[in-house]
């Protein structure tokens, strides 16, 4: 199988308190992995580690190492990690810009000045992410006027428009109705063979459905990691088992 | 009733020469310069202009102005040892309680067009000219029939002929003699070939300093400057460069209600000083 | 040559992305100069201050031929402000300083802290909102206005009370006065400050003041009061800052009286920063310089009662 | 017993609330009052000080005296002679004048000889005359002077043959020099305290650690705040005015060192106002722009400065409401002279001090000064329910968000 | 069964949202009575009625009505029947005043200001909430320093400082921790025999352990009433039984 991240038994500290405790996993390649897990656990926390969003916070301490291709990402310039490693998060954060400006802010940052050139990028990403059909008129309207599944579609096109090799999603779709839940659904199913992604969710279901691979959280520890198959039908340890029938969490 | 009422007396600030000419003359230098001396209760203001206000606003008030503010003011002037305060009275010197405007000029410019221009200033002092423009600006003085005019001595001072435009001319001094002598270096530009004029007046104590005193070379200078009181034994002027303008009558204002008319040197004296306290110890 | 133009391609992108961060710090570093800057103002405008204030207790100054110093002890313990040539004191001026804002206070802080309590629990809510916009544009008025309705109006009416009490004033310019100019214009900034923490008291407690039997008046006046007490307790430190720092609107009303302390409300009196302001015709020498002194003192008065202040209400907070 | 005891605490609320309105309805009545009667156009855009002009008219030859006809203008006095009509009047500054109110077409009045320039001028309609000097045919001097009123100025003309030295002024008492000088402090400040305080508050909201140093930043622009403006023009006057003074050659206190001083008042204003405003914008706009790789430095100019605009919009108009209101600093550091002339690097009044300059001068105007007032009142008020509009926009952008 | 509360025909509006239906209910004397139910059933907006605190809120429309004694509430000035009527709230609220003030506030807002009266009311309000021993020494201690339960027990002595016929309890302990809500249910034990006492909670248990009587709420509906033994053991209802053995709610 062929990774994309490494960790080694990784260490976060919040301050004194220790959120990820000697984690080792390993991301497959172009596919879906879910981490699944109760509440505060520490999910949302590796996954900003993957593209050292972690930075930013004051207090965060980490020892340890991920590992991105064969580079430590620690020697990776955050900022050129952060356009291999998209991200989209659990609310959709449309700028308050236009459409266009919204999938095109990413290649702007990068220098890309030529009109054609941003023009191709913008919808070829709308198209990727399944939106261009309903916005293709409406390109310089703003993206807060879009409904919140359209948003967070655009936030995916805004990250797909970086070219990237990996997108991280925390929680996805815990902010949109059903609907438009299924649709982004349908849109990461068309995605996973051009790019690796990671996804946190609360929604079992949806783990299953979508992923690949699962890693099961528990208080900053991975309990198990497995094929998401094998994980929800045999799972190895009690907890997880607890964890998936719905017995505690 | 009225009577019985405190006099409330006011007086100018310490660096005023309003107040220096009105304390010299009641015969209360010690006043001059030093608060502690005046009555219980005075109130010191610290422009004309806050005088007129405070008078104008407190029934049995006394104070000082100068005469010229005295008609628009909407207060009542008082006569001195019996004798009004009016114009002629000041020139036919009954009337006793004045002090002189004063100025006073640079004693050495480097720039010859310069000390040229304030030369023939000196001059156009002693012209009808200057003179009726003093008076129209509420100064004292008199015309006398020998004073030449302007165009009878104009030709004796080459300097206004010329185009002076590039020249600037910096006056200075007493606050009480700022419009006189705005007025009188506005007439004189268009006199003597529009130099330009600046006028920054911040007291008569800046009027020897900035012209032959300490600050005469620095940024401060000025090439004329005007007292509102005569120039102290420390302030000894180069000969030839200093003199008297005009007169400035100061009239002891009282409120508009007062029936008050006349006051005399003596009471005057008393009642700054706190020995008279009540209006109605006033004979 | 793919793989040329791959490397070439990845070596300009990590150029691109190298000069990003450095940008980044370039950019921080300027503004954190600029924000040190910004923080260090304080200390030049004390430091300035100082050094021309402590100029005359230790300079000598040519007064009339002769040279003289202040006597910092006279300086600081006088009852009378100036006799020349070179006796200041300003020991009479901090006491009616003092004076004239507790005067300030107490008119102020009834009528401010019962405002906002108005505006924010007892007005319906459009006459509130109006209400607390027009004290808004009260906090808005500048001083020189305040100033100029305080000679215009407040002097009239000081002087008409005055009358009443049978004790003359001078035209009304007075302790008084001051100290209603003052009030009116430290009444906005409590305002303000009270009702944003009047606002801030929980509806839980209210309801539980409801729930045993008092009445909503109870309420306002026994529980939310008290509650927010802190909060007014800030506003009012706010207000007595700016009425020891005001200076244009009092010297118009304040008087300029030579010596004292002055506690009578009709009398006259002269504060620090009336003395700053009032009677400058000097630009040079010892009478300029002396403002300096005054200065300093205003803001050892201002930082001294601000922390002493700020004491009590951490007392009260507990 | 508690009915009574609610109704008279409930009562003094109310009247506490009245004395708020009261005191604004007084103060506006107040100026008003006083002031409305001098607000015009002119006040605005004319010169405070008279533009004064001496002119003569010697060579009698060339003009011709007597017998104009009266056109019998009502308070005024009519001099054949001269073909000129004079009436007593008061100037913008409320003095008194001596005013011309009618020119006979062929009035010698209508060609005066300007010594300034020894060109022809007219001194027509509106002009005021504070001095005539003339002479009769035996030559006698004839002085007539404004203060002697319009009637007596009238008489002394109709005798003489030839003036030889006549001051006529026009406008006057206009506010155009401190309205630009406020204007001018307005732009100078704002240009040197906006970018500065808008850096200070993006370094103290965007990047700054939570550590002693920003804590220790913080306090000491916190009490910069609570620092009394007179101070400020203190400092200002010992700083500012001689390095100006040495920078760009000005002479004791200009706009220059004023706005410097301002700059100072207003830095923590703006920190605070714009950190506010900075507050406001969601976290998340900021993650998602680093997440999709823009540097700090774009994030910052391209998500979060754009969306803090309102806020820095209302921390402008704060700015600039205090220029206009601040009067005791400018007095220092400034200076309280009236100009026309405006320029950076000399002394003049802003609003707030011309009002300060009239009342504390030689003539005290309340009836000027309360124009003024009237003025800056409307300006302020303009501001601030800009501000009030603005900041209702930007809790819009909050509840949505 | 002598009751104090008779609820007839109650209907409640909150602006055009019928939150309480046609409710009938009586409230025995001096017992507990407990109202449990799903979120939003309408619980707490009942006990609200029962002192007008309702009132308060403007949207709020009451038909039908509700008698306390013989009289109608709606004729008992609502200062007056509150202080009848006591009621603690879910959070601990005490004033941010002394532990004194705090229980002295309902008196002295009756008029009551000698001293010695007040501090006997307090004593005996502080000792009937058994917190007496805990605070006796620092009865000038600002409230907030207490514990949470401290906290409730001071607010349940304030409300019996007021010396009222019936209490309401608006799910006094569910901001507490278990030992702490084991004494509160130990001092609802004790006060029962003096004083009727309507309590509404989402623990089962705590119903069943604490209550004389029980009313289960369903969507603005009571659905069944009965004495608490009964409720528990054999619901006449499906509805009733389905809530209490856990299978929805
Ligand atoms: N910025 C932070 N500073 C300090 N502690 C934090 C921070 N972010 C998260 N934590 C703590 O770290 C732990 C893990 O948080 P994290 O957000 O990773 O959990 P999670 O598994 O994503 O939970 P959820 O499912 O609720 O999103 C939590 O205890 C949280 O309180
Ligand atoms: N002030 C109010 N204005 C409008 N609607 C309200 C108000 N208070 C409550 N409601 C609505 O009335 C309904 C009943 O609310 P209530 O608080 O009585 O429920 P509850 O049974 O106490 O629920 P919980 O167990 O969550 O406390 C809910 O739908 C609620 O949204
Ligand atoms: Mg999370
Ligand atoms: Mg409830």
């Amino acid at each position: 199988m062929e990774t994309v991240f490494n960790i080694n038994n990784l260490n976060l500290f919040y301050g004194d308190n220790q959120v990820l405790k000697k984690m080792n996993l390993s991301i497959p390649k172009n596919k879906v992995t879910a981490f699944i897990g109760p509440s505060g656990c520490g999910k949302s926390t590796l996954l900003r580690c993957l593209n050292r969003m972690n930075d930013l916070i004051e207090s965060c301490k980490i020892t340890g190492d991920i590992t991105y291709g064969n580079t430590n990402i620690s020697e990776i310039n955050p900022i050129e990690l952060r356009t291999k490693v998209g991200m989209v998060f659990q609310n959709p954060n449309p700028f308050p810009m236009s459409i266009f400006d919204n999938v095109a802010y990413g290649p702007k940052c990068q220098g890309i000045k030529n009109k054609a050139a941003l023009n191709e990028i913008v919808i070829e990403a709308l198209k990727k992410s399944s939106l261009y059909d309903e916005v293709k008129d409406r390109l310089n309207a703003n993206a807060l006027g879009l409904s919140g599944g359209q948003q967070q579609r655009l936030c995916i096109a805004r990250c797909i428009a970086m070219k990237p090799e990996v997108i991280l999603m925390d929680e996805p779709t815990s902010a949109l109705d059903p609907i438009a839940t299924l649709k982004i659904e349908e849109l990461l199913y068309n995605l996973k063979k051009d790019y690796t992604i990671v996804i946190v969710t609360h929604n079992m279901q949806q783990a299953s459905r979508i992923s690949d691979y699962t890693a099961f959280f528990l208080l900053g520890e991975i309990i198990e990691f497995n094929k998401t198959v094998d994980l929800f039908k045999n799972p190895q340890n009690k907890k997880t088992e607890d964890y998936i029938t719905g017995r505690f969490g | 009733g009225e009577k019985e009422k405190t006099i409330k007396v006011y007086t100018r600030d310490t660096t005023s020469g309003t107040r220096d000419g009105f304390f010299s003359t009641i015969g209360f230098s010690e006043a001059v310069t030093d608060n502690t001396v005046l009555a219980d209760g005075y109130v010191e203001v610290d422009s004309n202009g806050g005088m007129i206000t405070a008078v104008k606003n407190d029934e049995f008030a006394i104070g000082y102005i100068s005469l010229t503010s005295l008609e628009t003011a909407n207060v009542k002037g008082l006569s001195f040892n019996g004798v009004k305060p009016t114009e002629a009275n000041v020139l036919n010197g009954t009337y006793a309680l004045t002090r002189n405007f004063n100025y006073i000029v640079g004693n050495d410019f480097t720039n010859q067009t310069e000390a040229e221009i304030v030369e023939a200033f000196l001059a156009f002092l002693t012209t009808s000219d200057a003179k009726s423009t003093i008076i129209s600006e509420g100064g004292i003085t008199e015309i006398n029939n020998e004073d030449p005019s302007w165009n009878d001595i104009k030709a004796d001072y080459p300097i206004s002929n010329k185009d002076n435009s590039e020249i600037t001319i910096k006056f200075g001094g007493s606050t009480s003699v700022e419009k006189i002598a705005k007025a009188l270096s506005a007439e004189f530009s268009a006199k003597c070939g529009n130099f330009i004029f600046e006028h920054n007046h911040t007291g008569s104590g800046d009027a020897y300093k900035r012209t032959q005193g300490s600050e005469k070379s620095g940024t401060n200078a000025l090439h004329i400057a005007f007292a509102s009181r005569d120039f102290k034994d420390s302030e000894e002027a180069t000969l030839g460069t200093s003199g008297k303008i005009c007169i400035d009558a100061i009239v002891a204002i009282v409120n508009k209600i007062n029936d008050l008319d006349n006051i005399t040197e003596v009471t005057m004296k008393k009642i700054y000083d706190g020995t008279i306290t009540k209006w109605g110890e006033i004979e | 040559m793919p793989i040329l133009l791959n490397w070439m391609d990845k070596l300009h992108k990590n150029k691109q992305f190298e000069r990003k961060i450095l940008t980044d710090n370039i950019v921080k570093n300027i503004l954190f100069v600029v924000t040190i800057l910004c923080a260090s103002v304080i200390v030049f405008i004390v430091l300035f201050i100082l050094l021309r204030g402590m100029s005359p207790f230790i300079n000598g100054y040519e007064i009339n031929g002769k040279i003289y110093t202040v006597d910092i002890f006279k300086f600081i313990f006088g009852t009378t402000w100036f006799k020349t040539p070179n006796l200041y004191g300003v020991g009479f001026i901090i006491v009616n300083t003092v004076y004239v804002v507790s005067l300030t206070l107490i008119l102020a802080v009834p009528i401010s802290v019962l405002t906002a309590l108005f505006i924010t629990r007892i007005a319906p809510d459009k006459v509130g909102k109006s209400i607390s916009y027009i004290i808004e544009l009260l906090a808005s008025i500048p001083s020189i206005i305040y100033g100029l309705f305080g000679l215009g109006v407040i002097t009239t009416v000081v002087k008409n009370l005055s009358n009443f009490f049978g004790y003359q004033s001078a035209g009304g310019i007075s302790t008084l006065s001051s100290a209603i100019v003052l009030a009116i214009m430290i009444i906005p900034t409590i305002t303000m400050i009270a009702s944003t923490s009047i606002k801030a008291v929980s509806q839980d407690l209210i309801n539980a003041s409801l729930a045993l039997g008092a009445s909503p008046t109870q309420t306002n006046f026994k529980m939310v009061l008290k509650s927010a007490r802190s909060g007014i307790f800030s506003g009012i430190i706010l207000g007595v800052g700016r009425a020891l720092g005001e200076a244009t609107a009092i010297s118009m009303v304040a008087g300029n009286s030579g010596n004292g302390p002055t506690f009578n409300f009709f009398d006259t009196t002269r504060t620090l920063t009336t003395t700053m302001l009032l009677g400058l015709k000097e630009t040079t020498g010892l009478d300029y310089d002396i403002r300096f002194s005054v200065g300093i003192v205003l803001i050892v008065i201002i930082i001294g009662s601000n922390i002493l202040l700020n004491f009590f209400n951490r007392k009260l907070e507990k | 017993m508690r009915r009574i005891k609610d109704f008279i605490l409930n009562g003094i609320t109310y009247v506490s609330s009245g004395i708020g309105i009261f005191i604004l309805i007084a103060i506006l009545v107040f100026i008003f009052r006083n002031g409305f009667g001098s607000l015009s156009m002119s006040l605005l855009t004319s010169d405070y000080y008279q533009t004064t002009y001496n002119t003569n008219i010697i060579d009698s030859t060339f003009y011709k005296l007597g017998d104009f006809e009266d056109p019998k203008i009502e308070n005024s006095f009519f001099s054949e002679t001269w073909g000129i009509s004079l009436k007593n009047g008061n100037n913008v500054a409320g003095e008194k004048i001596v005013e011309i109110n009618y020119v006979a077409v062929s009035s010698p009045f209508k060609s005066m000889n300007d010594v300034a320039t020894g060109e022809k001028r007219e001194i027509g309609k509106g002009y005021a005359l504070s001095k005539i000097i003339m002479t009769n045919e035996n030559d006698d001097f004839i002085m007539a002077l404004a203060k002697d009123g319009a009637e007596e100025v009238v008489k002394k003309l109709e005798q003489a043959t030839i003036i030889t030295d006549m001051i006529a002024s026009t406008g006057g008492g206009g506010i155009r020099g401190s309205l630009l000088t406020t204007l001018y402090l307005i732009i100078l400040t704002l240009t040197l305290a906006l970018p500065t305080g808008i850096c200070a508050a993006i370094y103290l909201h965007e990047f700054s650690l939570n550590n002693r140093l920003t804590r220790f930043i913080r306090i000491m622009i916190d009490m910069t705040s609570g620092i009394p403006s007179i101070i400020f023009g203190l400092a200002g006057a010992v700083i500012f005015i001689p390095f100006m003074n040495g920078v760009i050659n000005s002479n004791g206190g200009s706009i220059a060192s004023g706005a410097l001083t301002l700059t100072l008042i207003l830095l923590p204003i703006i920190i605070k106002t714009t950190e506010e405003a900075l507050k406001v914008i969601p976290v998340n706009y900021r993650s998602a722009s680093l997440a999709l790789g823009a540097s700090k430095t774009q994030t910052i100019f391209k998500v979060v400065l754009p969306n803090a605009v309102s806020g820095i919009l209302t921390a402008t108009l704060l700015s600039i409401g205090r220029i206009i209101g601040e009067s005791a600093a400018l007095i220092y550091a400034v200076g309280t002279a009236i100009k026309d002339n405006v320029a950076i690097n000399e002394k003049s009044t802003s609003l707030a001090v011309h009002i300060w300059s009239l009342m504390s001068g030689e003539n005290p105007n309340f009836a000027l000064a309360s124009a003024i007032a009237i003025i800056i009142m409307i300006i302020v008020f303009i501001l601030s329910i800009s501000v009030k509009l603005i900041s209702q926009r930007l809790n819009k952008i909050k509840v949505g968000n």
